[in-house]
């Protein structure tokens, strides 16, 4: 019991994680249709300035978000403008190409300027909390609960956005508030740039249970995709679902089956779910 | 047959003479040997790829996975059961196709991205598998010593330039297989489903049987491509059934060009020999070659034989356009017949909602 | 489908893109370089991009050491001056990649030596190395499945692994009690490795859990993996993989409140480990012994070299001690057959070579024989104990064979 | 004689009723028209025919088959060819490449002809090729054959989809909308090219807002409300109708004109 309990809170941890990996990434695959493969370097790029500014310059922890995230913010942009504008009329898989040389080039970046090493990130939120027996570390509670608060507040800025009306999106959000009247290549840059900005707050919470190298983003990549399609692709809550459920089956299965199914289960549910639902749990059945 | 006229064909038939012509050239260095012949394993899987996503405009991610379950198929048989090369390399190729089918079946009931990244599950799932299934697979041991095709007593296949002529002979089976599609009511089918799925059913094709007999094809591609791939590098690990292996083919067709004949070959080599030729930068290749794939997709977004098709297609169709205007003298010519294959109409859907 | 608004600029682009790419793949005909006459090259495939990388850069730089040293002291073939080149090659860890790479090496570089730190790539190698290509492989891999194989031109380079099973067994049942789990990594090493110290553990009479192995590069939270080993209340806990996740593996298990000891594969190295997690949570376990702890001749001053090299915020370990010793040992190889370009001469001298290899070579537990099938064998192998002061005791280690 | 029998057609949408027992008789060698106003349940009613949609209720019979519950391509392969609302050509094809689409319905090669170069395959391309022409000229559109269909002005796209149904061989043609989005004064040369349709052997059910042309054109023809049947006559017993008058008619005709 106390096992169960214990694999439980793992897994909402783990979900925690995989939420909040999956934000950006449900924003652009969501409003603009781009599966940006880039994301997952985009996260490892958010953690390496995190790290940079948190160990190397010596900011206080949440300040070195902030700066990362900032900074993260114009290298979306960037990639917007350099990579997914000239692209935007070009089918998926165009993009998909162009998103893994985006990836490959920020990996050799990353391996470039701070080599190939893992790194560690120390925080100052330590300790333990012992619930029910079983054992929880704060870092994760504070991930738990981020990946929630941001993933409700994200889903209720955009909600009504995700089906057409992209520019609403944008002029709900507060950094857009003062553009209303923009254009539709300006909501694409700031997508893009949002989606970076909260994949370097992830990295930012996430990085310091795990370990930092250039590579750390392409386990997520494809698990993360396997949420957001399993919610339905642009769905907020059936991201947070599709992370939750994703995350509790895969440490359940590897607790109670194997370690190797535990790995797979992901994308078994995502194809039998599929298989049974061919648009995702939470879509409104709206195809082309 | 008027083959001379037609600048693609000259095209092709170039670029393969120049193939059959490598060993004359290179028999003596194993290397530049080795890299076409491996080029060539994987183009043939790019062929696979363009039946699904070139012909039928359905992006599928399994490709890699397919790859893998040829190269295993290849591999196991040949070693664990000691199967000739030959019977162990059709029951792979079955055996890819019935995969193939099964995974179809599910996933053409999904579209879009939700096929895509069906696809990629499936392709991750057959990953997981043979990286986990230790008591068949040997996991990440890998499949050493996989048997060099049975010459007969009269070819021997352990020299490197039987072995490319194997390959390269399969190949062109696959590219003619590949073009008799294209130019069939078979091949009309695909492009119908890739234009409008609704116009297809409305014209009266079985969309969902044509895509599922595509997708097959496809499947069964990447298998031979496989099965070849296994015993020209003798030694096969995990690594050739992984998701980068779809990337790479990816890449390959984005390059040469999608949904054209010739492109998925010219694409293998191009970027097999980039991927080679950036080597020397080691770490720090993707630092230069990341930006060149970038540049490439949105330069050359049709890939080089689409680019230089669109060409001599404007210059071919304005002639024909000519001739059909001399013919019935009542021309009409209130439009511009110069722009035609580069400029579409109307404002841009995206731009505009 | 395509709606491709092209304008006239556009297409001036594409055609110099397109005019890059011919005109570079044109360029690439030339390659080979390395005719210098008295220039031998020393090639190496290995993962020096990707989630390998780090390892990868820990051999190359014990190469790189080896070279620069070796060409300081000066390396003389058959009466002649020779100057060594490293000439490193990227594979991902891809064996296939790996074996085009070191056949590139072969023909281009006319390299007489390929380097290559893992397994399957060697395997892919040894497919080509002897026949119409011939090159010996310096081998850093503790498998014995590629001396298994026969094949005439290998080098194997680290002590087997197979050797460590029985005493990791009886030090962690000392230290902790009957009852393992099981928590490696899910690589083809980490495999062999759980094989391994189960099969040791059972036969001396302790009980083993499931295999709870995870791949180790693409857990993104270990709690879970680490929660399900400390269900079974093991007492002692078998993990390994590259040192850093196996560091934060154990520092979780600690938290979670194990108090057994740990048996530590020999991929992660307990000083390197300590880098990222607090010392306190790495001890009472068995490992290979840190560099830093060896009393070989070399020792000493390779350590100091190495943090000249690369910053001493970097622990040097077996990977590059062990390549350094290597291609020290395949130098003077070259030199006492007279040869830097037949591989089998070069092979065939190598035992004669072992008592030759200057004093300052010998940094990591220098060898003194090399088997019939290429393993290089030291005789006085040792691994370590990790008390719970922090302190290292070493733990002497009897060789198994490396037959099947 | 009756080509197609339409009995008590329904199809439900959640709770909504799209279409409500219809019932619809398309004579051989006729034109016949639905009207309504929009979001009468006219494209549904396409959709319900040509098997795109399962009905809920009713049947739909064509030469005395019953066709209720069959597909797409079944209909097109029984000889029930239609058009699109909105044009649904290959951009990036040219007109004889489009209309050649049409012929894949009839083409009998498999892949096997194709890689072989059977001679049946051969012959197949060449009658296809043929039929495919004679379309084109049909619709007066062959001078365009070799330009791409998203270079050609609207009225000869609307003519290239005709061409392109008429290549599947039909026996009935669906046509939906056929002279939406061309200019009013090329509707009578559209209108020629639909009245010739049945002279060719092919009958015709069309939807169309366009009143003059219907007026003009159609044999019978059949006016939705809600999805349901208003009326069923001649076109003079439609223009007299006081219901369509006040449904449809009265308002919708003057706001169009």
């Amino acid at each position: 019991m106390t096992l169960f309990i214990q694999q439980l809170f793992n897994g909402l941890a783990l979900g925690g994680v995989y939420c909040l990996a999956a934000i950006g990434l449900t924003l652009v695959f969501g409003v603009l249709r781009i599966p940006n493969l880039a994301h997952g370097a985009l996260y490892m790029l958010g953690a390496y300035l995190t790290y940079f500014f948190l160990t190397t310059i010596g900011v206080p922890y949440i300040a070195a978000i902030g700066i990362a995230a900032i900074m993260l913010f114009v290298v979306g942009v960037g990639l917007e403008r350099l990579v997914f504008h000239p692209l935007r009329n070009s089918p998926h898989t165009h993009h998909m190409i162009a998103a893994v040389g985006a990836m490959f080039f920020f990996q050799a970046l990353a391996q470039a300027i701070w080599g190939a090493d893992f790194r560690r990130m120390d925080t100052p939120i330590t300790g333990e909390l012992r619930i029910l027996g079983a054992e929880i570390s704060a870092q994760r509670i504070v991930i738990i609960v981020v990946a929630v608060i941001v993933l409700a507040l994200l889903a209720w800025f955009i909600k009504r956005s995700i089906h057409g009306q992209t520019i609403e999106a944008i002029e709900q959000d507060r950094v857009g508030a003062s553009l209303v009247g923009i254009n539709p290549s300006m909501v694409s840059m700031l997508t893009l740039g949002l989606s970076a900005l909260l994949a370097t707050i992830a990295a930012g919470l996430v990085a310091p249970i795990n370990l930092l190298s250039p590579t750390m983003g392409d386990a997520l990549n494809l698990k993360v995709f396997a949420i957001i399609i399993l919610g339905g692709l642009g769905s907020l809550p059936g991201a947070i679902v599709g992370g939750f459920a994703l995350a509790i089956a895969e440490t359940m299965t590897a607790t109670y089956i194997s370690s190797g199914v535990g790995e797979a289960v992901a994308f078994i549910v995502l194809v039998a779910v599929l298989a049974i639902k061919p648009t995702g749990l939470f879509t409104k059945a709206v195809q082309r | 047959m008027n083959a001379l006229k037609n600048p693609r064909l000259l095209g092709m038939l170039a670029v393969v003479i120049v193939l059959a012509a490598a060993p004359i050239f290179f028999a003596e260095q194993n290397y530049a040997m080795r890299v076409v012949t491996v080029g060539m394993c994987a183009a043939i899987a790019v062929y696979g790829l363009n039946i699904i996503l070139g012909f039928t405009g359905q992006l599928s991610l399994a490709q890699g996975g397919f790859f893998g379950i040829g190269a295993y198929g290849v591999g196991l048989l040949t070693t664990d059961f000691d199967w000739s090369f030959w019977s162990a390399f059709i029951v792979t190729i079955i055996g890819t196709a019935a995969v193939g089918y099964l995974c179809g079946l599910i996933a053409l009931r999904t579209k879009d991205e939700y096929f895509a990244i069906f696809t990629m599950a499936i392709g991750f799932i057959i990953f997981l598998v043979i990286s986990r299934w230790e008591s068949v697979t040997h996991a990440h041991s890998g499949v050493n010593n996989v048997k060099f095709p049975e010459g007969g007593g009269i070819i021997d296949f352990e020299s490197p330039v039987a072995m490319f002529y194997l390959v390269f002979v399969i190949l062109l089976i696959c590219i003619y297989v590949t073009h008799a599609i294209r130019r069939s009511s078979v091949g009309r089918t695909l492009l119908t489903i890739r234009t409008s799925e609704d116009l297809a059913d409305a014209i009266g094709v079985r969309v969902g049987f044509s895509k599922q007999l595509a997708f097959a094809a496809s499947a069964v591609l990447g298998g031979i491509g496989g099965g070849l791939y296994a015993t020209v590098v003798g030694f096969i690990g995990p690594d050739s059934a992984s998701i980068d292996k779809t990337f790479e083919f990816l890449m390959f067709i984005l390059v040469g060009g999608m949904g054209t004949v010739a492109g998925p070959l010219l694409g293998s080599m191009i970027v097999t020999f980039l991927f080679e030729l950036f080597q020397d930068f080691q770490a720090y290749r993707f630092i230069v070659l990341g930006p060149i794939i970038v540049a490439l997709v949105i330069f050359a977004p049709r890939g080089i034989i689409g680019y230089l098709g669109g060409i001599v297609d404007r210059r071919s169709r304005k002639q024909k356009i000519a001739e059909a205007r001399r013919t019935a003298d009542g021309a009409s010519p209130e439009y511009d017949t110069a722009k035609s294959g580069t400029v579409t109409s109307g404002i841009d859907p995206e731009e505009t909602k | 489908m395509n709606s491709v608004p092209r304008t006239r600029s556009r297409r001036l682009l594409s055609s110099a893109a397109i005019g890059t790419l011919v005109f570079t793949i044109a360029a690439c005909g030339g390659g080979g370089s390395g005719d210098g006459g008295d220039t031998v090259v020393i090639g190496y495939t290995g993962p020096l991009s990707g989630g390998g990388a780090a390892y990868g850069e820990n051999v190359k730089i014990g190469l790189e050491m080896a070279v620069d040293d070796l060409n300081d002291d000066g390396v003389e073939v058959d009466g002649k001056p020779v100057t060594l080149e490293l000439k490193s090659l990227d594979d991902k860890y891809a064996p296939s990649t790996a074996a085009s790479n070191a056949q590139r090496l072969a023909d281009q570089d006319k390299a007489p030596v390929v380097v290559s730190p893992n397994a399957g790539a060697i395997k892919a190698i040894q497919q080509i190395n002897s026949g119409r290509s011939n090159f010996l492989i310096s081998a850093y891999t503790s498998d014995p499945a590629i001396v298994q194989s026969d094949n005439p031109l290998t080098m194997m380079i680290p002590p087997n692994f197979e050797s460590y099973a029985s005493e990791f067994t009886e030090t962690g049942m000392k230290h902790g009690g009957k009852k393992l789990a099981l928590l490696g990594t899910q690589s083809e090493y980490g495999q062999q490795w759980t094989k391994s110290i189960t099969d040791a553990w059972k036969e001396a009479g302790g009980s083993v859990g499931g295999d709870n192995s995870v791949d180790y590069a693409t857990v993104s939270d270990f709690a879970g993996p680490v929660s399900k080993a400390l269900a079974d209340k093991p007492d002692a806990i078998f993990v390994g993989g590259p040192s850093q996740p196996t560091a934060l593996i154990m520092e979780e298990a600690r938290k979670q409140g194990f108090e057994g000891s740990f048996l530590v594969m020999d991929q992660a190295k307990l000083d390197e480990m300590a880098t990222v997690a607090k010392i306190d949570n790495l001890t009472n376990s068995v490992g290979v012994l840190p560099v830093s702890e060896y009393e070989d001749p070399g020792t000493k001053d390779f350590i100091d070299k190495f943090a000249d090299k690369a910053g001493d915020k970097k622990v040097p370990t077996s990977e590059t001690a062990l390549n350094y010793q290597g291609i020290a040992i395949i130098t003077k190889a070259m030199e006492v057959s007279g040869s830097t370009d037949d591989p089998e001469k070069i092979r065939a001298s190598i035992s004669d070579a072992l008592p030759e290899v200057d004093d300052k070579y010998k940094v990591n537990g220098f060898p003194d024989e090399i088997t019939d099938q290429g393993h290089l064998l030291n005789p006085n192998l040792e691994a370590t104990y990790l008390d719970d002061d922090g302190e290292y005791t070493k733990v002497p280690i009897d060789q198994v064979s490396d037959a099947k | 004689m009756t080509l197609l029998e339409i009995r008590d057609l329904g199809k439900r949408f959640g709770g909504l009723d799209a279409v409500k027992d219809v019932s619809l008789d398309v004579e051989e060698g006729r034109i016949t028209a639905v009207i309504g106003p929009n979001g009468a349940g006219k494209s549904t009613l396409f959709n319900l025919i040509h098997g795109y949609y399962r009905p809920t209720s009713g049947s739909v019979t064509f030469k005395g088959d019953d066709i209720t519950n069959s597909s797409p391509h079944h209909a097109v392969a029984d000889g029930i060819a239609r058009t699109f609302q909105t044009t649904h050509l290959f951009d990036d094809s040219t007109l004889l490449e489009n209309v050649l689409a049409g012929r894949i319905v009839r083409s009998k090669s498999t892949i096997f002809d194709a890689v072989f170069h059977t001679p049946r395959h051969r012959r197949e391309s060449r009658i296809n090729k043929d039929k495919a022409m004679e379309a084109l000229e049909f619709c007066e559109i062959d001078t365009h054959r070799h330009d791409l269909a998203s270079n050609v002005p609207q009225e000869v796209q609307k003519r290239t989809a005709v061409a392109m149904a008429l290549a599947t061989e039909p026996e009935l043609l669906l046509l939906d909308e056929p002279a939406g989005g061309i200019p009013e004064e090329e509707t009578t040369d559209f209108g020629n090219l639909i009245r010739s349709l049945p002279k060719r052997g092919v009958s015709v059910l069309l939807v169309e807002h366009k009143m003059s042309m219907i007026m003009g054109l159609a044999d019978t023809i059949l006016v939705l409300d809600h999805g349901q049947k208003l009326a069923l006559g001649t076109p003079a017993e439609i223009q007299s109708n006081p219901d369509v008058i006040r449904a449809y008619l009265g308002s919708t005709a003057e706001e169009k004109k």
